[in-house]
């Protein structure tokens, strides 16, 4: 296996390196960042215009990064209110049996949950890391321009207006699928939901389009695919199994769409044995959740690279790494292996199927011996000042070992709130990888250092232990037995749901409530990782603070920070 | 020799067919049928068989492309466009556009359109088409010379046709159609009144514009969109609130009027076995007719 | 300057984009634009094919975006048409030579089509009890022979030789609006062609006459789309026939060469530009009536409804307000062009030129005051009846004052009868017949009898076919080798002309005894015993004769035009004639001439070619050839092609068919003619594109330049020592 | 001004379209092969059962092989295109996109016949839900396929010939080409083996 090796870091003069030093300049000279180009064009500030109808790249990624970013912290808020819920309901606190606290009914919490899941995938990883992508890319290979710069900006739009349409059409009461049945009342609004998750997923793969497109198309004379920056790498990766990988979605998405207008009788929403959710929440469980996590490698490479200035011990390892990574996290194939009770062709339990287990154990040990790679460089560094190499790294981890111990047999766990705690880790994973990108690019991003040193070593704490908090809570109460969260357990037992029936078979006469039914550790457990969703959540809201103020500044301010100053911080 | 990105696709596409395979036999596949596409014997779970197998044709078929083109390495496209170095196009090549946006917006209408009604669907199909023509448009423009100028006048002399009297007819349209609205609603005096009032105005404004055109000059773009924008808000009020009750006089839409005249007209009016003296009556018809 | 771009930071980048184009930019020059090649084909390290394509650019018109450096065609097809050769160019042009040449073509095929349909008649009428088309398609076919004879044949082939020679006739290098022209041509054929397809899509054509009086034109009588078809495309006529008109006019009262005053214009321009009037005083007053018929059809209008009140006459007098003066729109032309050939084959001049001229303005005049001679039996009133009777014998005056001059032309000339002057001999003859027909119907008695018999069919068509036809081919015969470079036979053009003129007098004679027996006008059919039979007979024996010999005619045009390669070319005067027309090389040249004529006397040509000698006898002084223009200028601006009449036009037969069927159509034909009005509009009358040599510049500057035109210009013509410069070069800058 | 002899524009980067293509189209392709993975899914749960998938004869080979044999002349025409392009051939151009275009609109219209031919309405089983999801993707594919090729035609009428006319056309085709093949699953998948 040959597979693209990394440019080394060393002073012989490459591409890759010459692309970095033009990076590291000031502003005077080669001015690529936004500001730059505004104040070159003469203008006093942004307008309407500049942001509706532009054909920058980085503007355009800027807008994706800041609305994610936003878009980050409410649906961290969306998710301390589903566990606030949770803890209510351990705890007794609603007033009667089947009321609730938060959400009127359970079908409204259902429909949150999946929203929380859905969005925390398509409103912000994915835009997150593209928008990353569209402003990094093209000066990472010296393209200083997108492929389709036009397409980048109707990605963006359509991508918002999709978004839109899927958050408002949820929260006035459509959703992916219901726990009752859907009737003609809701038809419309999940329709909505429908299109509009459609609508965003093209957005996005339009976007992925761009970003691969110019990866391989737009590169400066010299460089080859086979020494392209470790992120840029990763990007190619993530782009072409985004764009394998979510049309399956769509595909799904018309199939429901028409079998909803098609008439009762053969609609795939409202038939006894298939759910709308059922049928697209394999984007939302492993292996397809880990595509969300392929930057996040490149960018640990990047960070490593910067700090160390040294190449990595095997130059091509990172890219196999990055490319297993992505083989590995295609997972469109797996999408009804859990119809009909989690059970195989043959009858047999999935979690039993060596088909299922073998890409977990293969994960865990591509990431640990990506782990082990680095950490020669990390614990040489001359200054271990690596926060975010450090945590993210933390995070891709958490999320690789629980995923190899949710599908191990002999834990019984597939079902289990590890499940929450795998896609939670790759969340906060995605967040940090992105947020450290930001802080890593943010001169050729935003003209500045988007958040002072100190805040941003306090925003990354927050999301760490926030993430960890969060991850391992939810894991631990897996293991002891919990539950995943499609349901609250009550409500699991009482309704009359697809839904239900299906959890009630295999788990519930196992679950949480018969072993802990006071909820004593359940409920501390949850109230962990509340605690820390809300820590992820706060780090977020500064973020998105900053990036926000950030975003409006005007080239006078920016020229007050001294650009080298800003760089010999951050790295 | 073989390319970084033939390389990673090529060994996707191994490692995806080789899935496909053991998917289709370990589902519970027999025979050859994983191995023939289901020819001869079964694939097991066909959906996990079927998207890996579509998986590994598109790995194969990128990874081929992408050999071909030598991973459209600058190199290779710079021999393509026999050049030394491969030209990169300027950042602000490509100039700033709406339609992305607009066009977002129009499969957004289509979107709601197709759940909650026909004509909202319309519309934004409408507006996805006009943005086919307008970014294609565009995009040609861009880039048929060398010249900005040259290239922006080129486009005009095709689009501007199209544009301004389209646009014109719909202005019109929706002007004619507020105004009248408008006059539908108020009450017949209030319709005269309505009129009057604009006829004056609009003859002060001549008036005006005879006397200092200077000064009348720099005010027509603002009060021709303010008398747009009052016509239009009206003219949305009006329709809300539905024409004025009309009174239709009944006796005048039939002929009663003429009844006496019927006879003598259907037999002197026909001139294919007309004859003198039924024209003579003819002409008392007429003459009875104008008194 | 360099294109790597790669090297340059992003601000510069666009800067060298820029200067490429600043090079680019007015490189109008081989040499410039060579230079620019050099720079660019550097500039992209092909260092090795800078000759090639420096060449390319010189050579080759295709364009490409990379391997050459100069874009030559950026719009592509939508290029503007710069003229030239092909069928694309007949599509864009507006020339008024091609575009008359359009019109004739298109009027002889339309002659066809109206002649099938005249056989069609004949053929039913030819015994009784005929059963070759029932009583409904027969009612059809003579109502579209009409139609089709007056508005799509004799109009068109008046406008052909209109267009064509009053230019050429003034001394004019094209009409005034040259871009108009071509629309009147190219509305004319979508109305023609949109009338004629009521055959297919409307049920049928009209079937209500001509004059398509009410109510058979209304819904009742008349239920199939025909009539709306007939409503609609007179219409698209109607503006086809008034943008021409004013066309004309203008080109007759401000274009002409120095010296051409009025009373030294040609009868035949005389004579059209009269049509002209007539014909924008009086297609208003039809598009009226058509338009109340329309909106009374479609639109459940009550104009001609009696029984709700409305008049039938209305319709008539509002036809033949304009239906009479149209008889002479019909005859004048051929008139005019009689008044040609006569002197022309007589080696004379023409006897009382302002007598001519003076009849013509009275017919033109005296032509509004007849219009209810056709309406005596409608019951108009005696004192109406008296007025219109002593008018329509006054008419006869100015019309025997024209007979007169004809025969006073010939009298003592040298008489050439070659085919064309037989034929306009033939025309005064046969038109003096119609003429003294027509005036047995003034008498107000006799008329109530003749009308509507045969008498009248008779009598009108010994007026249009004996004075309008004959003419009209006395013309084609007369001008067909400045026209087309080459002469027609004469021994089967002398077939063509006895065979037709017996045929005419077989076909149409009978007509005026079928008349007088009885015979309706009209009716589909007849039975036996009326003694109709053999009358009948002959007429349609006679009809066969014509068609036989339009055929001989369509031989001859072949024939002449295969065996003109091996025939001396008739040069540019094959007559000895005496307008300006024949002093330009046969064809001409798309610039017509190339210098402007200065005019001296009437019959410039002539008196360019003899002078009197001491004796007073009159001499050839210079032969035709040598006193002839070679057509060989340069660089003589002219108008530049378009296609946005053709756009325009197409728009209209699509609002017609959604008046008729659908009004959504109607709209999407609306927004083609508007939008194709924008671009017109939008269009420079002379394209920036086309290589002008130094004429570039006229159309920006003033007076001063066109001084300078004209010094530039290649003087090859004796008489352009004309005192009167600026109105010379007037007439090449027109656009 | 002049419109004529004005300098070439900044060449870009060849075969980017092209490239952008190939993603689209490949992403294109998953979603329809998805679609007939499930079907078939669906389809062989069915017999599994014993159920009928559709009923007997309801589906004619004929028009559906018909199809493929438009489908695949234009294969044919659509190449000739991207010759012609590249030749800069004006007139073989415009007939070759114009012929593909004839294709693509006959295609559309025998899929009209065959929905009328079927007889089936939406909601009367499962397999004619999916019968029409499948096919009615396939017609959108074709759709946004025509749209290209027009695209490309404007292209050619309004504007140069050269190198970068001939990645676009080549891109359109490319989408073409997937086009067809998806079609000639729906051939095999739905109308073949029924």
């Amino acid at each position: 296996m040959s597979f693209p090796s990394f440019p080394p870091m060393t002073a012989s003069s490459t591409s890759y390196q010459n692309t970095m030093t033009a990076m590291m300049q000031p502003a005077s000279t080669n001015d690529h960042t936004l500001i730059g180009r505004i104040a070159a064009q003469g203008k006093r500030s942004l307008s309407l215009r500049s942001l509706v109808a532009t054909s920058d790249h980085i503007l355009i990624g800027r807008m994706f990064i800041v609305l994610s970013l936003l878009c980050a912290f409410a649906t961290a808020v969306l998710g301390v209110l589903l566990r606030i819920e949770h803890i209510a309901h351990l705890f007794r606190l609603r007033a009667d049996h089947y009321s609730f606290m938060v959400f009127d009914d359970p079908n409204n919490w259902f429909r949150m949950w999946t929203l929380y899941r859905m969005s925390f995938i398509f409103l912000v990883l994915l835009p997150l890391l593209i928008g990353l992508g569209m402003t990094i890319i093209p000066s990472q290979i010296g393209a200083d321009v997108l492929a389709f710069p036009r397409a980048a900006l109707g990605a963006f739009w359509c991508w918002l207006i999709g978004a839109t349409i899927m958050v408002v059409s949820v929260l006035g009461g459509g959703g992916w699928g219901s726990l009752y049945h859907v009737t003609p009342d809701n038809t419309d609004a999940v329709s909505l939901t429908l299109l509009g998750t459609g609508m965003t997923i093209c957005g996005l793969l339009l976007a992925a389009l761009v970003i691969a497109t110019t990866i391989i198309s737009l590169r400066e004379t010299g460089m080859s695919l086979k020494n392209v920056p470790p992120f840029t790498w990763s990007m190619l990766v993530a782009s072409v199994v985004w764009l394998t990988t979510f049309p399956i979605v769509i595909a799904n998405i018309a199939l429901i769409y028409t079998g909803l207008h098609g008439g009762q009788a053969t609609s795939f929403a409202v038939s006894e044995d298939e759910n709308i959710w059922l049928q697209l929440d394999w984007i939302t469980e492993p292996p397809a959740v880990y595509a969300l996590a392929i930057p996040a490698l490149g960018i640990i490479l990047e960070l490593l690279y910067a700090a160390s200035g040294r190449k990595a011990p095997w130059p091509t390892f990172g890219a196999i790494a990055v490319g297993l990574f992505g083989f590995l996290s295609i997972g469109g194939w797996l999408q009804d292996f859990f119809v009909a009770g989690n059970l195989t062709a043959d009858g047999m339990p999935v979690a039993s199927d060596p088909r299922y287990q073998l890409p977990y154990v293969v994960f865990a040990m591509a990431i640990m011996l990506l782990v082990f790679a680095f950490s020669a460089n990390m614990f040489s560094l001359p200054r271990v000042k690596n926060t975010r190499t450090a945590s993210l790294t933390l995070m891709l981890v958490a999320a690789t070992v629980f995923g190899a111990l949710r599908v191990l047999e002999p834990f019984e766990l597939l079902e289990s709130t590890i499940t929450t705690s795998v896609f939670n880790a790759l969340a906060v994973a995605g967040i940090i990888a992105a947020v450290a990108g930001i802080c890593h690019w943010s001169y050729q991003l935003f003209g500045v250092t988007l958040v002072p040193e100190k805040m941003n070593q306090i925003i990354l704490i927050l999301l760490l232990t926030g993430g960890l908090c969060l991850t391992g809570a939810d894991a631990l109460s897996g293991v002891l037995g919990a539950d995943s969260f499609v349901l609250l357990p009550e409500v699991a037992l009482d309704v009359e749901s697809p839904l239900s029936s299906q959890v009630e078979a295999q788990h519930v006469s196992s679950a949480f409530v018969q072993t802990f039914d006071t909820g004593s550790i359940a409920a501390f457990l949850t109230f962990a990782s509340c605690l820390g969703l809300s820590l992820v959540a706060a780090g977020l809201l500064m973020l998105s603070i900053e990036a926000l103020t950030t975003f409006g500044r005007t080239p006078q301010q920016v020229t007050a920070h001294t650009p080298s100053q800003e760089m010999a911080s951050t790295t | 020799m073989f390319t970084a990105g033939f390389k990673f696709f090529f060994k996707l596409f191994v490692v995806l067919i080789t899935a496909a395979i053991v998917y289709g036999y370990t589902s519970g596949g027999n025979h050859v049928g994983p191995l023939s596409v289901g020819w001869k014997g079964g694939v097991g779970d066909h959906t996990g068989y079927g998207i890996l197998l579509a998986l590994a044709t598109v790995s194969l078929v990128i990874s081929l492309a992408l050999i071909a083109f030598r991973d459209a390495d600058a190199e290779a496209q710079a021999e393509l466009l026999n050049v030394d170095r491969i030209p990169i196009p300027p950042q602000r090549a490509v100039k700033a556009s709406w339609w992305p946006t607009v066009s977002a917006f129009g499969i957004g209408t289509t979107v709601i359109g197709l759940v909650l009604h026909p004509a909202i669907f319309v519309l934004g199909l409408a507006t996805v088409g006009l943005v086919v023509v307008e970014w294609t448009m565009d995009a040609w423009a861009d880039r048929v010379t060398g010249d900005t100028k040259a290239n922006r006048m080129l486009r005009n002399r095709i689009m501007a046709p199209i544009e301004i009297p389209v646009l014109g007819a719909l202005a019109v349209g929706i002007v004619v159609l507020a105004a009248s609205r408008i006059l539908l609603t108020v009450s017949a005096l209030g319709a005269v009144l309505a009129t009057s009032v604009i006829a004056v105005i609009i003859l002060a404004y001549a008036s005006v514009y005879v006397a200092w055109p200077e000064l009348a000059r720099k005010f027509i773009p603002e009060l021709a969109i303010l008398a747009c924008f009052v016509l239009l808000v009206g003219g949305v009020l009006a329709a809300i609130k539905g024409e004025r009750e009309f009174h239709h006089p009944e006796s005048s839409s039939d002929s009663t009027l003429y009844e006496t005249d019927t006879d003598d007209a259907s037999e002197t009016h026909n001139p294919i076995d007309g004859n003198i003296d039924e024209n003579h009556s003819g002409i008392s018809d007429t003459s009875s007719v104008e008194s | 300057m360099t294109n790597k771009h790669t090297d340059q930071p992003t601000g510069e980048v666009e800067n060298t984009a820029t200067n490429a184009a600043g090079v680019g930019i007015g490189t109008s020059t081989a040499a410039d634009s060579t230079a620019a090649a050099d720079v660019n084909a550097t500039a992209t390290g092909s260092s090795t094919t800078d000759n090639d394509s420096a060449t390319d650019t010189v050579s080759d018109n295709s364009a490409n975006t990379t391997g050459k450096d100069v874009v030559e065609r950026p719009l592509g097809v939508f290029t503007r048409p710069e003229g030239g050769r092909g069928w694309r160019d007949w599509l864009s042009t507006v020339d008024h030579k091609k575009i008359g040449i359009l019109y004739g073509v298109s009027a002889m095929f339309f002659f066809l089509v109206g002649g099938v349909e005249a056989l069609l008649i004949r053929l039913q009428l030819a015994a009784p009890n005929g059963s070759v088309l029932s009583a409904d398609v027969y009612n059809q076919v003579y109502t579209m022979h009409g139609v089709t004879m007056v508005f799509l044949f004799i109009m068109p082939l008046a406008a052909a030789f209109a267009n064509y020679f009053i230019p050429l006739q003034i001394g004019a290098r094209d009409v005034a609006f040259p871009r108009l022209n071509a629309l009147s041509f190219w509305i004319w054929l979508s109305g023609a062609i949109f009338l004629n397809t009521s055959w297919i899509v409307g049920g049928g054509g009209a079937d209500c006459g001509w004059f398509c009086y009410s109510p058979n034109s209304g819904v009742a009588f008349s239920p199939s789309h025909g009539v709306d078809f007939y409503a609609v495309g007179l219409q698209i006529l109607g503006i086809a026939s008034l943008v021409s008109a004013v066309n004309l006019i203008v080109t007759c009262l401000n274009m002409r060469a120095p010296g051409m005053t009025l009373m030294r214009m040609p009868i035949l321009t005389w004579m059209l530009l009269i049509t002209q009037f007539l014909l924008l005083f009086a297609l208003p007053v039809i598009t009226v009536a058509l338009f109340l018929l329309m909106f009374d059809r479609l639109f459940g209008a009550q104009f001609f409804n009696p029984d709700a009140g409305a008049d039938p006459l209305l319709w008539q007098h509002l036809f033949w307000i304009f239906g009479h003066p149209e008889v002479y729109i019909i005859i004048l032309p051929s008139f005019g062009i009689i008044s040609e050939v006569i002197p022309a084959f007589s080696r004379k001049p023409i006897f009382g030129y302002q007598f001519m001229v003076a009849s013509g303005i009275a017919i033109g005049f005296m032509g509004w005051g007849v219009w209810a001679h056709h309406m005596f039996v409608s019951g108009i009133g005696p004192l109406s009846v008296a007025a219109f009777s002593l008018s329509t014998m006054f008419i006869a005056v100015p019309t025997g004052v024209k007979v007169l001059n004809w025969l006073a032309t010939m009298w003592d000339g040298k008489l050439r009868f070659t085919v064309a002057m037989k034929f306009a001999v033939a025309t005064v003859a046969m038109f003096t017949i119609g003429g003294l027909s027509g005036v047995t119907h003034s008498v107000a008695p006799a008329n109530t009898q003749q009308t509507d018999t045969y008498y009248i069919v008779a009598h009108f068509h010994y007026v249009i076919f004996g004075g309008g036809v004959l003419g009209m081919f006395a013309g084609i015969y007369y001008w067909w080798p400045k026209i087309w470079g080459y002469l027609l036979n004469e021994r089967l053009g002398n077939w063509h002309f006895w065979i037709m003129l017996v045929g005419f007098n077989l076909t149409f004679g009978p007509m005026h005894i079928l008349g007088l027996q009885g015979m309706s006008r009209r009716i589909d059919t007849y039975a036996t015993g009326y003694g109709f039979e053999a009358w009948n007979m002959v007429s349609t024996v006679g009809s066969f004769l014509i068609a036989f010999a339009v055929l001989l005619f369509l031989l001859n045009v072949w024939k002449s035009k295969r065996g003109s390669p091996y025939l001396q070319p008739p040069g540019p005067d094959p007559w000895d004639a005496r307008t300006l027309e024949w002093m330009i090389p046969s064809p001409p040249p798309v610039h017509n001439f190339d210098t402007i004529p200065s005019v001296h006397t009437r019959d410039e040509w002539w008196h360019r070619k003899y002078a009197e000698n001491e004796q007073g006898e009159v001499v050839s002084v210079v032969t035709a050839e040598e006193a002839a223009q070679t057509g060989d200028a340069k660089g003589v601006h002219l108008p530049s092609p378009s296609f946005w009449p053709l756009a325009v036009a197409v728009g209209f037969p699509l609002i017609g068919y959604g008046i008729i069927f659908n009004l959504w159509l109607a709209l999407v034909g609306g927004l083609i003619v508007l939008t194709s009005l924008y671009s017109w509009a939008m269009e420079p009358a002379d394209n920036p594109d086309t290589q002008h040599d130094d004429h570039d510049h006229l159309q920006h500057d003033d007076d001063n330049a066109h001084t300078e035109d004209h010094d530039n210009q290649d003087s090859q013509d004796s008489a352009s020592e004309s005192p009167d410069d600026n109105k010379d070069n007037k007439q090449l800058t027109v656009a | 001004m002049k419109t004529t002899s004005l300098p070439s524009p900044v060449p870009t980067r060849p075969r980017t379209v092209l490239i952008g293509s190939l993603l689209a189209s490949s992403a294109t392709f998953i979603a329809f092969c998805s679609l007939v993975a499930l079907y078939v899914r669906h389809r062989q749960q069915a017999r599994i059962v014993g159920q009928d998938w559709f009923t007997e004869g309801s589906l004619q080979l004929g028009p559906a092989s018909m199809m493929l044999m438009t489908l695949l002349l234009s294969v044919v025409t659509v190449q000739w295109a991207v010759q012609s392009a590249k030749t800069e051939d004006r007139p073989h151009q415009f007939m070759a996109l114009g012929t593909t275009l004839l294709f693509g609109v006959a295609v559309l219209n025998q899929f009209w016949f065959v929905y009328q031919d079927v007889g089936l309405a939406i909601d009367d089983s499962k397999a004619a839900l999916f019968f029409y999801v499948v096919t009615g993707a396939f017609i959108a594919m074709l759709v946004v396929a025509m749209i290209a090729m027009i695209i490309a035609t404007v292209r050619s009428l309004a504007g140069t010939f050269g190198k970068e006319l001939a990645n676009i056309v080549q891109a359109s085709a490319f989408f073409w080409h997937a086009t067809v093949v998806c079609y000639a699953l729906v051939w095999y998948t739905v109308f073949v083996t029924k």
